[in-house]
């Protein structure tokens, strides 16, 4: 069995969390641009006088399926890289995964990673 | 014809046909991106359209022999041209080139207050019918060759009354017949590619020496005058327009900027050849302050006037056409026309400077009125909720106006 | 040489040198987003290298004095552009300016065609070699100084056979020998940026004035009246490619619009100082509808022209060589050349242009053969399958149009 | 004035003016996304401000009479246009108009430098300031009455001292002062929209004829030349970048071509009129790899010039006015004036260049430092890390450039 | 133990849907933008008389992290703000986390919502 | 109970999946684009002669809720379609739902997909 690890992160700590990932030996990782909402607030825009507010703030999400054993490792990685101390630095999650498959090969499980 | 005078007029025609995608690009800037092609092509359409119905009939409305000599309709006696042969004709086919880019972009102008709800059909049979029965005949009264206004001292150097104040009401009119956007003014309509707007804005100027300056028919001295303030109404409008947000609400923006330059150049339009000296500036602040409180209008009166062409070009053409009235000067550009009040002419030139606007906003107000109720009647002019809502762009066009994400 | 004339070509030329931009982004906006900087780079290259090459040898092959005076390829007198000196070569230079601009822009034009699949330095060494070996004499023959095709009575005023034939014929024997791209015609390949296509195509409007107008080589009556035929041709062509798809596909289209306008442009461009009136329209409508027809064919016949250079270029090109057997009207424009069929001429000038058309044909088609051949058997004209598929920007530039995530 | 060439500086001002949403696009494509209207609104900004600061005191700076008469600083007589009336006055609008759009461009030029850190308040304040203290007497000394450097021989044709090293050097002491931005050089910062970047070079290209061959201030034998040694200028600096990067990291790129044009036109412009033949090609092939290598100065140098304002604007403004030393040939274009090393001239015209150019380094770095100081002091020149972080257009506009989700 | 609740909405739909849920108390949400493929169908597009089927259909996807206790009342707020009647209003699904962690400041489970 | 499979794939091969996947009766879908990071390695880009490593490579995710007996099926027909023997071509994973419902309708399990 494995784990899915998704963080949202602040997208300039990208660079950060890819190196440490790297560096505990996570082979890959699948990232994605995402709005997020929650306490950090948003910002306002002003178009000839109209204000508008846009609550969303742009995130990165990560996503790495990890082997089960690995997942605490990772999520601390990812959360010593990430963090900033300031609001909105986001939040890391584990899901489980039933299975999981290497299209190119066929292998299953931990050597699909 | 003089070669310099027609190297001018040639590449003055040339420059006000770029304004054409430059307003597009302009408007289609602040549309969300799911109406942008829309946008763009209600502008394009202006530049297929007119150029036709200019060869058959309308350069004569406005460049012919006045009907009756009354100044109120133009003539007939140049329909499909007729009669322009030889090479002595050249400067008669310039004079409708030059004159067919100002009956191009006029309806053009209107696209941006019926943004993001109009059926292209309804569109595509509106233009016409306006340069027919609106453009041509208020082209009459200023520039045909007695035109009523023009004969009692009324004054309209490149188009206050004629283009802005025109299409300003015309404008008006429609958003009041269209009725708003689905969501308006509650939803966040955010302009989708400013950058656009900003190139837009700096093709419209530099299209616009071509409109003032090039209105002086010649490489003359009354070219260079309205070139430079044109120069200067543009750039004390862009100043107006963003101190006046700064104080206001904070921020100097690049939407401000772009359309205080716009603002300043409509608003100096009418008046380009007839001041002097420094009163390009006077016409830009003007105009750069007093539109950005005019759009706001719309949020308080409930009209939904999606890019601001009431604020922008009714507003800025009925204060320059009226400045006018304060600011020209005979003197200072060597012609022959009422001073305005600051220049000893009394009043006299005010009250013609607002009869004029008065016409043509009863005149223009009302025909368009007409002939958009008889389009409603027939075609319909609104696109159906569920097409608002997918975009024009898929529901008028079948296409998208981008695909950044290759999938193959 | 006049001022007012030397002020319209140095416009002239600026305004077609501006076309190459405008080229660029009309092709540009058509491609897959992954290949955009390849269309771009192909456009601008030929602004790069083509004025170079222009300097030392191309000129003096179009403008210098015929080789043994046989009317088929040009002379080496003024090679390296050799005893210009003195303010008196100002002129010289200057037709060589406005000159070079034709000879930029016409292999740029083929580059639509090959789109998404040559190699970069394919493309590099292809331009020099086709502007010296095809443009060079293909032009001699029309504007050189005793071309055959003038000298017979074939007419071409701004471009039919030199540049759009020349340019439509090698574009297609380009994409034969070069094959479709990987997954034509199944995959969907639709156009990533519709915007950047209908600016473009109004910059190539704007700047067709200075290519047709320009061509009258002064600001004199010829200019003024083929600024009123390319200003109709243009609209009409817009009217004509939308009036049919609206009716055929069920939708006006924005690329559409943009494409007819285009199409339009090309028809009149060999005719536009030789037919009057509203003649303008007839080009245009003609050129909108067929050429629309036209870009079909590649389905039918299974050559993978990218963007429709053939359907546009080449058809709009023939058709208005042909056409103008029939419209060409002396008496209108005060010009020594033989009526066309419709002005009392007789089919005289229609076999003219009909066998300039196929020199042309068979000249530039296989000359453009030989080249393309020699390219591939030693740099190799295709990038590899990986390559076609990971984009061109990447693989032949080494880098990407668009970075809208900021992740720092 | 003649109207040939009354038309033809009209123009050229116009293109000027054009060259300023063009410079917004080369620069702003090449920022990231975050900081795309910051950019643009830097640019724009100076079409804004500095009209106004021309009108009331800028041209009487550079075309009044000089103070003193030592040719070191304008006078003061033209303060707020005064005495300019009646048609005679045509003329002086005019010039003042072509003078306007170069001090527009010249600050603006700066923009590329300290992109995406400077307060845009700062920016505000620096522009006018810098126009009046910097630019206004630069201007003086060699295009004013009696400037210092032209009366000792020294020749800048269209602004390589006025406008390139003048720009240049203020670039490099306002990185110096400002410091870089957060990240550099080790985070990427790569161009978030190339097309735009190639879209704005070919809109400088097309706007250099008016600022080259305009600077001839009529339609004569030295705009001619002008215009022919900026063609090929452009093109042999897109070759020349293209070339020398292909060979040292791979690939031809579509910015180095785009780069490379305008390096080439850089170079070109203090000589555009002094030199014949195929000596643009000289400038330009120079001009592309010199400057292509000077760029690389700054990660070795560690100044954060973000979009190389040095190494372009600096580095090719000096060497083209030097180049100039080598290349003068008076009999070429029939000027009167000190011919070039190469042209049996001797090294004079080579010290003239140099000194003026030493001058031009000193006088406009020293004081655009004070002018940096003193703002740094009072209103702050940076934005804090925060607002860096999140953009200049948020922080300082309260704006995004693009919105292509809809989500309503 | 958390849920995550997957929502895919119509777009326009995505302000009613944020404003239901902070009405029910949800601090925090990430949305993303998707293509959707299902019953609704696409649309057809053409260029130069080249007709080209688009199957798919922007949507916009939902994820937000709750506590165990709260998902059913989430699920229905989504599903009542989201609904049109039409085809095409969307799917919610609910996966089961493991692991929540708030990156800032390290807290674990419901506290880090 | 329903199971999600992600699967992330060339974005080429998008095609030839939602073609596999109707096939076998899946009726929808939901695709996202995404970028990853992993053997397959990145490319670089050069502007102005400073080399600009990108390691992230654009792919597809595919995600699609199915009944827990065609997961199987499912996998196999993503996994055929999308290969191409190469590196890169992807991972899919499965993951169980605990609730999925038809936002138009309220219908829930299988009767919702
Ligand atoms: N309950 C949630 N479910 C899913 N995503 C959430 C949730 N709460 C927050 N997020 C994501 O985490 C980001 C940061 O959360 P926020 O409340 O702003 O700050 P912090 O992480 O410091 O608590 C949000 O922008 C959003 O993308
Ligand atoms: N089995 C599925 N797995 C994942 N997403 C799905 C699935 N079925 C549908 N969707 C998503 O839900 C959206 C709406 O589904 P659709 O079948 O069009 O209408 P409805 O929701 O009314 O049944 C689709 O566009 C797709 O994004
Ligand atoms: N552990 C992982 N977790 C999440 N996504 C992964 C993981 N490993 C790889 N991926 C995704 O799969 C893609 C392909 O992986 P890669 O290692 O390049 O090749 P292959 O699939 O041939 O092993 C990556 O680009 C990434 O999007």
């Amino acid at each position: 069995m494995q784990k899915l690890i998704t963080a949202i992160i602040k997208p300039f700590k990208l660079d950060d969390v890819k190196a440490a990932l790297k560096e505990i030996g996570v082979q890959g990782l699948t990232v994605s641009e995402v709005q997020g909402f929650g306490r950090q607030g948003g910002h306002t825009e002003v178009y000839r006088g109209a204000e508008y507010q846009v609550d969303f703030v742009p995130k990165i999400r990560v996503e790495c399926v990890v082997a089960d054993g690995d997942a605490e490792r990772v999520v601390d990685a990812i959360s010593a890289a990430a963090q900033t101390g300031k609001i909105g630095d986001g939040k890391i999650w584990i899901t489980a995964v039933e299975r999981i498959v290497r299209i190119r090969t066929g292998e299953l499980g931990d050597d699909a990673l | 014809m003089d070669k310099g005078d027609a190297a001018w007029v040639l590449v003055s025609a040339a420059l006000v046909l770029f304004m054409v995608p430059g307003l597009a690009l302009f408007y289609g800037g602040m549309v969300r991106a799911k109406h942008m092609l829309n946008m763009l092509m209600m502008n394009v359409y202006c530049l297929g359209v007119v150029p036709v119905v200019w060869a058959i009939v309308g350069y004569s409305l406005v460049g012919g022999s006045n009907t009756g000599g009354n100044g109120f309709v133009g003539g007939f006696d140049l329909v499909g041209m007729s009669g322009l042969t030889g090479p002595d004709a050249g400067p008669t086919y310039l004079a409708a080139a030059f004159a067919l880019t100002f009956a191009v972009i006029t309806p053009a102008l209107i696209s941006g207050a019926v943004a993001d709800r109009m059926k292209f059909a309804a569109w595509a049979v509106f233009v016409p019918l306006w340069v027919v029965l609106v453009y041509g005949p208020v082209g009459t009264w200023l520039w045909g060759g007695d035109g009523w206004v023009t004969a009692r001292g009324g004054l309209d150097f490149a188009g206050g009354l004629v283009v802005h104040i025109n299409a300003g009401v015309a404008a008006l009119v429609a958003v009041l017949v269209l009725g708003k956007r689905k969501g308006w003014p509650g939803d966040p309509m955010p302009p989708h590619n400013l950058p656009f707007t900003v190139v837009g804005a700096g093709i419209l100027w530099f299209g616009w020496f071509g409109f003032n300056a090039g209105s002086a028919l010649g490489a003359n001295e009354v070219a260079m005058i309205a070139f430079w303030n044109t120069f200067l109404a543009g750039a004390a409008g862009m100043i107006g327009w963003v101190v006046v947000e700064w104080l206001k609400d904070g921020h100097p923006t690049t939407l401000g900027a772009a359309s205080g330059a716009v603002a300043g150049l409509v608003c100096v339009t009418p008046a380009a050849g007839f001041v002097g000296g420094t009163a390009g500036l006077a016409f830009g602040f003007a105009a750069g302050a007093i539109c950005y409180l005019a759009v706001g209008l719309k949020y308080k009166i409930g009209y939904d006037d999606s890019l601001d062409v009431v604020g922008v070009h009714l507003v800025g053409g009925l204060l320059g056409t009226m400045m006018l009235g304060l600011f020209a000067d005979a003197s200072a550009v060597g012609g022959e026309f009422h001073d305005g009040l600051l220049f000893g002419g009394g009043t006299t030139l005010l009250v013609e400077q607002g009869l004029g606007a008065l016409a043509t906003l009863a005149y223009s107000g009302g025909v368009t009125f007409v002939i958009l109720k008889v389009i409603d009647a027939t075609i319909g002019l609104r696109v159906s909720e569920e097409d608002e809502l997918r975009g024009l762009d898929l529901s008028q066009h079948a296409e998208t106006a981008y695909n950044f994400a290759d999938i193959n």
